[in-house]
């Protein structure tokens, strides 16, 4: 199956002769620290291109190395080198923003399977854009929710300096009615938290919040293991995803994150996407891999009904979300980014693999804070 | 904000600033013996940092792990030093930039290659984990309070090294007279070699050591790699007294810039507005720190040699 | 071997050709990629000036980039947003017109470049290369925390700047304006090169003793071709921030500074063209190898390696002998 | 004393426990050649990095044309006229003859800060290099690299860039080590025409050079000075004997 697959996916990608009818270009970030998410992301998109069965769909593939203006030189060899009709596959919201706007401003589609910053579903929004995993705030304010259904009164919240960390701790607060214990912005990359660790266990907190993605979170919880402290700790999804929780360990063990995937969701689309990519690449899908996954679906449902050259009906198409998502249910709001259930999980061991376990409903069919402010 | 919690601050600065001393100590020998400016120093501790989870992965031995991370680093550190860097010790410090420049690229890449884009999983071993109580009722976690002791060890025993045994005594005439000791017979391209492997395996040691600690992913080695160099900057290049100085002020200016920096906006501040000023003004403190010594003392605090 | 000359004019006369012929076969994306080799040479020609000519190893010039890039992305920022850079007694509004943001990005990249050099300065050798990184990184870590600019998310500005009488939102004119700025800074740098100033600052590298014993000061002159060199990169930085429409703190990182000191050298360091060289080979380098394999960072490495350790004069070097030193 | 073109009091500089010179008083005058002599050590290059600017002594000053200059920069003293060659070359080394006599001019001229024009095109330097570069028979190798040149030449290359700033006084540090007897000889006649240019302070090792040349010699002994005359004096003087005899056996 594998090796099927992969020449199936070459043959997409050199597209012998053959004349694609559709052309997607997808830049995300295959080198460097964050490469993980990327190949997560990028795999489980072509995992679900190689399952349609259309060969009629070439896939455009760079890699931004997480560079914003490397991103816009691709954006740029993707728009006016290869034509694309549709982009997507940016995983950090700093890149989407460098290359989102003047991409949906050039005609093209945007499906983001990762990034939803803040201005792009506000003010900034545009028909030609759909956020198919969640607009940047979402987990946070669930994390915000759980908080609430588990009772804490006094959380300690803390979030790297940094723009998406400042919409971290807004999302939190947003829908979090207790108080706060402290309130803390972290140096990004920063790999140490002794000191922040202090803090929280000077602070008299019921509860600690933090986003801290990638590195940063399993330094964190590393760290906060060895510390003692026996705190609740809550937290989106991107510092418990697959890809990294191996990485931290023991000490991730019991951990509620938010999140609007797991792998455990009962629908037959999920346990099919579970078991195919699992068989395909060796190992379990993360929530980014699911995203991926739901963002080529959700392409070649509506491929089936328009053509991207039809920019109106294939708009219609896409906003319809017609296609079997592995999140269950799943639908646009006005502004194009998800109304979706987001979960709360929480982190167990099966075997030796540790990975997440739903145990609750964090928020129901749940939009943005921003969609009223978008007006195509 | 209580005693407790500033004894326990410094504590921690001082726990960073030892490990950055690791780093810092390899980095201005070879600076101070060969006039070698190493970019790749970087590189030797993310080698082991990932050869020491591997082995832990493998074994299940922490100790093993970390002797395996000092041999991989040194290996490595051998390898560059015959290979790439003996070519450019009569060089100017622009090609030797440049080069171990391109060595961070191939490195960091490699390690991808061999190891996957995921980070990797190291944990402190089960005997020294968790938190004991200090005298005065502060609670610490062990393992850092190894980490302070391995590092202050390490310390001693490269002063040891340098002032009273023989291979000390090159190494400082190395650092005063090339030509001289190579004229009194020691075998100077040996010494180079053996120096580089030295800082290498203190490097992949400080690499095994803290990414038990922390996530151990390709990349981790620069910002380390950075703040070394403003360690030796401050200390003096070629200095090991100035690079354990310097790593002590670098250490405690970060921690506690982070602390309190905050705080003391806050007193003219808004919270918020004080929290994120606070922040910013702390992830330049240690820079700020830096151009303040080099403006005041060009060479450093215990920088004799105008590089 | 050629002479320098010539090839400097070929590599010219090539950066000129390529997308002219790209634009008439409506082939954007090679313009697109001309414009970014461009835009890196001219920055890297500001980097020679104090690198090959003054002896400054620099590794923060990507500060004078940033510089000039959120020069172009504030001013932009308030003329698109329509609300004024500086609100109170004395209004200052943001623009759209490339002149004037070129010209403030290079007031300002200068202004930096005296108050960093004149600090810097004082040391030398390594302390001189980590003193300039340690200013980079400061910025760096400003503008990551600088919410009013978007912090780490950058700032994007919609449409590209105006320029008097010139469509530049066709790719090629706004190439013209780019490779018109470089030849302009190329030609003004083969004359400083040879000017009373060049003469002495070249001096100042080689033996500052004799340059006292004259009765210049050697840290004078190094300062002031500090600030011409700073001021020049930081043009680059806003022509950088117009061609992507957006600036982020990536700009200022350190790994940025190396890689304008890499154009450098792969060129060749000291050579009129050699950033021009340069630049133009990492971006090609970047574009193919890019598209050969994931891992291509090991070998530009290992290609940077092979350069440094057994072609030191750079690609220019392995071509052209250097011209006659006197004329 | 008040006629001296270059004059210094009580000069006193110590490194640490070593006092390199220990209140060295000295004067120059107008056509004369002042040579200094001493054994290695005797605080020499220390005595002209105080005289030239390099070196700020612990007491003492220096007067140079009626002025007192102790505290201004070498530069400042090379602007007045104070020209000064160097014991290991100080030469561009990359860079032609003709090249680095013109940064003698432009150092002369005081214009550093012109950018557009070429150095070689412009008259006025190139007149004032090139009357340098004839006055000491270099003009043939104007167009040669330093590196390209022997060590006789870039000796006398260092004579022409002083020269090219129209001294005042001249300080010479040793300018005949490492020439053969030809280019000593050379060197020696060249320098006894040069005193009609500006007064020498010539600090040298090479005996004959100095007894021919000399006006007035001063012998500086761990870094004092023990004798001041003229040659015949010095020739005659037991101190000197004794200092000279004791310090190489």
């Amino acid at each position: 199956m594998r090796k099927l697959l992969l020449a199936s996916a070459a043959a997409i990608l050199c597209a012998t002769g053959l004349q694609a009818e559709v052309k997607v270009g997808m830049i995300t970030t295959l080198s460097g620290g964050g490469a993980g998410l990327g190949i997560d992301v990028r795999d489980g998109f072509m995992l679900a291109i190689a399952q349609s069965g259309r060969d009629d769909i070439e896939v455009v593939i760079e890699d931004d190395q997480r560079k914003p203006d490397v991103a816009v030189q691709l954006a740029d060899k993707m728009i006016q080198a290869e034509k694309v009709d549709v982009m997507t596959g940016i995983i950090w919201s700093n890149l989407a923003m460098a290359v989102v706007p003047s991409a949906t401003a050039q005609g093209k589609f945007y499906l983001s399977p990762n990034a939803g910053p803040s201005a792009l579903a506000g003010k900034g929004c545009h028909e030609n854009y759909f956020n198919v995993a969640w607009q940047n705030d979402n987990l946070h304010e669930a994390a915000g929710a759980y908080a609430n259904t588990a009772s804490y009164k006094n959380s300690f919240i803390l979030a790297p300096n940094y723009p998406a960390g400042k919409d971290a701790l807004t999302g939190y607060k947003r829908m979090y009615e207790g108080g706060l214990a402290g309130e803390i912005f972290t140096e990004l990359g920063q790999t140490d938290y002794a000191a922040e660790i202090a803090q929280i266990r000077a602070s008299g907190a019921d509860s600690v919040f933090f986003f801290l993605p990638g590195g940063m979170g399993i330094s964190f919880l590393k760290q906060y293991a060895d510390s003692g402290i026996d705190l609740p700790v809550v937290g989106p999804a991107f510092s418990f995803d697959q890809g990294i929780l191996q990485a931290v360990g023991e000490a991730a063990m019991g951990v509620v994150n938010t999140s609007q995937w797991n792998k455990d969701l009962d629908n037959p689309t999920n346990a099919a996407f579970v078991e195919t990519f699992q068989a395909e690449y060796g190992r379990l899908p993360s929530l980014y891999a699911s995203q991926g996954f739901d963002t080529a679906n959700l392409l070649i449902s509506a491929l089936e009904v328009a053509e991207p050259g039809d920019k109106a009906a294939f708009r219609t198409a896409l906003k319809a979300a017609n296609f079997d998502s592995t999140r269950g249910a799943f639908a646009f709001g006005d502004n194009h980014h998800p109304v979706q259930n987001i979960y709360a999980r929480e982190v167990v061991k099966e075997g030796d693999v540790f990975t997440n376990k739903i145990i609750g409903v964090a928020l129901e069919n749940h939009a943005d804070a921003y969609a009223g402010d978008c007006a195509f | 904000m209580s005693t407790i919690l500033i004894i326990e601050q410094v504590l921690n600065g001082l726990q960073f600033g030892v490990m950055l001393f690791l780093m810092a100590a390899g980095l201005t020998l070879i600076f101070g013996v060969m006039g070698l400016i190493n970019l790749a120093h970087g590189s030797l501790y993310m080698i082991g940092a990932f050869v020491a989870a591997a082995v832990a992965g493998l074994t299940g031995s922490f100790l093993l792990a970390i002797a395996a991370a000092m041999a991989a680093a040194a290996v490595a550190g051998v390898l560059v030093e015959m290979l790439v860097i003996r070519r450019l010790y009569a060089a100017d410090h622009l090609d030797q930039v440049l080069a171990t420049f391109a060595l961070i690229l191939i490195f960091s890449e490699g390690t991808r290659w061999v190891f996957g884009s995921f980070p990797l999983f190291l944990d402190i071993p089960s005997e020294i984990s968790g938190p004991v109580t200090l005298p005065g009722g502060i609670e610490y976690p062990l393992y850092r309070l190894v980490l302070i002791g391995i590092g202050l060890a390490v310390a001693a025993t490269l002063g040891w090294l340098i002032t009273k045994t023989r291979i000390g005594i090159r190494i400082r005439a190395g650092e005063n007279d090339r030509e001289m000791i190579a004229a009194l017979g020691v075998d100077i391209s040996k010494l180079y070699t053996a120096i580089f492997a030295l800082g290498a395996a203190l490097a992949g040691l400080a690499g095994a050591l803290v990414g038990a600690i922390q996530s151990v992913q390709v990349g981790m080695g620069e910002p380390v790699l950075i703040l070394a160099f403003v360690v030796i900057v401050i200390g003096g290049i070629g200095s090991i007294k100035g690079a354990l100085i310097g790593s002590i002020l670098v250490g405690l200016t970060d921690t506690l810039g982070g602390i309190f920096l905050p705080e003391l906006f806050k007193l003219f501040m808004a919270p918020a507005a004080a929290q994120s000023a606070g922040a910013s003004l702390a992830s330049m403190a240690i820079y700020i720190l830096m151009g303040a010594v080099l403006i005041w003392r060009p060479t450093g605090l215990f920088g004799a040699r105008a590089a | 071997m050629i002479p320098e000359k010539l090839l400097n004019l070929v590599v010219l006369a090539l950066l000129l050709a390529v997308p002219y012929w790209a634009s008439l076969n409506d082939a954007p994306f090679t313009i697109t990629l001309a414009t970014r080799a461009t835009i890196f040479a001219l920055a890297a020609v500001g980097l020679n000036i104090a690198l090959g000519m003054g002896g400054m190893v620099s590794l923060g010039h990507a500060l004078f980039f940033g510089i000039g890039g959120y020069t172009m992305g504030i001013l932009a920022f308030h003329a698109q947003s329509f609300t004024p850079l500086i609100d109170g007694p004395m209004v200052i509004e943001g623009t759209k017109s490339m002149p004037v943001i070129w010209a403030v990005a290079m007031g300002v990249s200068a202004l930096a470049a005296l108050v960093i050099g004149a600090l810097s300065l004082r040391t030398a050798g390594v302390y001189f290369i980590m003193i300039t990184l340690a200013f980079g990184q400061m910025l760096f870590f400003f503008t990551i925390s600088w919410s009013s600019y978007g912090g780490e998310d950058g700032l994007s500005i919609f449409l590209r700047n105006e320029f008097p009488g010139l469509d530049t939102l066709v790719p090629f004119n706004f190439f013209a304006l780019c490779y018109g700025l470089l030849v302009l800074v190329i030609l003004f740098n083969a004359r400083f090169a040879r000017s009373p100033f060049g003469l002495a600052l070249n001096a100042a590298r080689q033996s500052p003793d004799r340059v006292r014993a004259v009765g210049l000061n050697p840290q004078r002159l190094k300062l002031v071709a500090f600030v011409i060199s700073g001021t020049i990169t930081g043009l680059a930085g806003a022509l950088f921030a117009d061609l992507n429409r957006f600036v982020s703190p990536t700009m200022f990182s350190w790994q940025t500074s190396g890689e304008i000191m890499v154009f450098v050298i792969l060129g060749g360091v000291a050579r009129l063209c050699g950033p021009v060289v340069g630049a133009v080979a990492f971006v090609m380098l970047e574009h193919f190898l890019g598209g050969l394999s994931e891992f291509w960072h090991i070998y530009l490495g290992l290609l940077l390696l092979l350069i440094v350790l057994f072609a030191r004069g750079g690609l220019v070097g392995l071509v052209a002998r250097r011209g006659a030193a006197h004329d | 004393m008040t006629d001296a073109v270059l004059a210094t009091k009580g000069l006193s500089k110590s490194f640490g426990a070593l006092k390199a010179t220990d209140d060295v008083t000295l004067d120059l005058r107008p056509g004369e050649i002042h040579a200094v002599i001493g054994p290695n050590g005797a605080g020499k290059s220390t005595l002209i990095d105080q005289i030239c600017g390099g070196l700020t002594p612990d007491a003492g000053s220096v007067t140079f044309l009626g002025r007192d200059v102790t505290g201004r920069s070498v530069p400042a003293r090379a602007r007045m006229g104070l020209a000064r060659s160097f014991q290991i070359s100080q030469l561009a080394m990359e860079d032609t003859v003709l090249q680095n006599t013109l940064l003698g001019a432009v150092g002369a001229v005081g214009s550093p800060w012109r950018f557009l024009w070429p150095v070689v095109k412009n008259r006025r330097l190139r007149a004032r290099a090139d009357a340098a570069l004839a006055q000491v028979g270099l003009t043939p190798h104007a167009a040669k690299r330093v590196s390209e040149l022997s060590h006789g030449q870039r000796r006398l290359l260092e004579v022409a860039i002083a020269l090219t700033l129209r001294p005042k006084a001249f300080v010479m540090d040793e300018p005949m080590a490492g020439l053969g007897a030809e280019g000593s000889k050379a060197l020696t006649e060249f320098l006894d025409r040069l005193r009609a240019e500006a007064p020498i302070l010539l600090v040298e090792h090479d005996m004959d050079a100095v007894f021919a040349l000399a006006d007035r010699i001063s012998v500086l002994v761990y870094g004092r000075i023990i004798e001041t005359g003229t040659v015949d004096a010095i020739r005659a003087s037991d101190a000197v004997r004794a200092a000279y005899l004791g310090a190489d056996r």
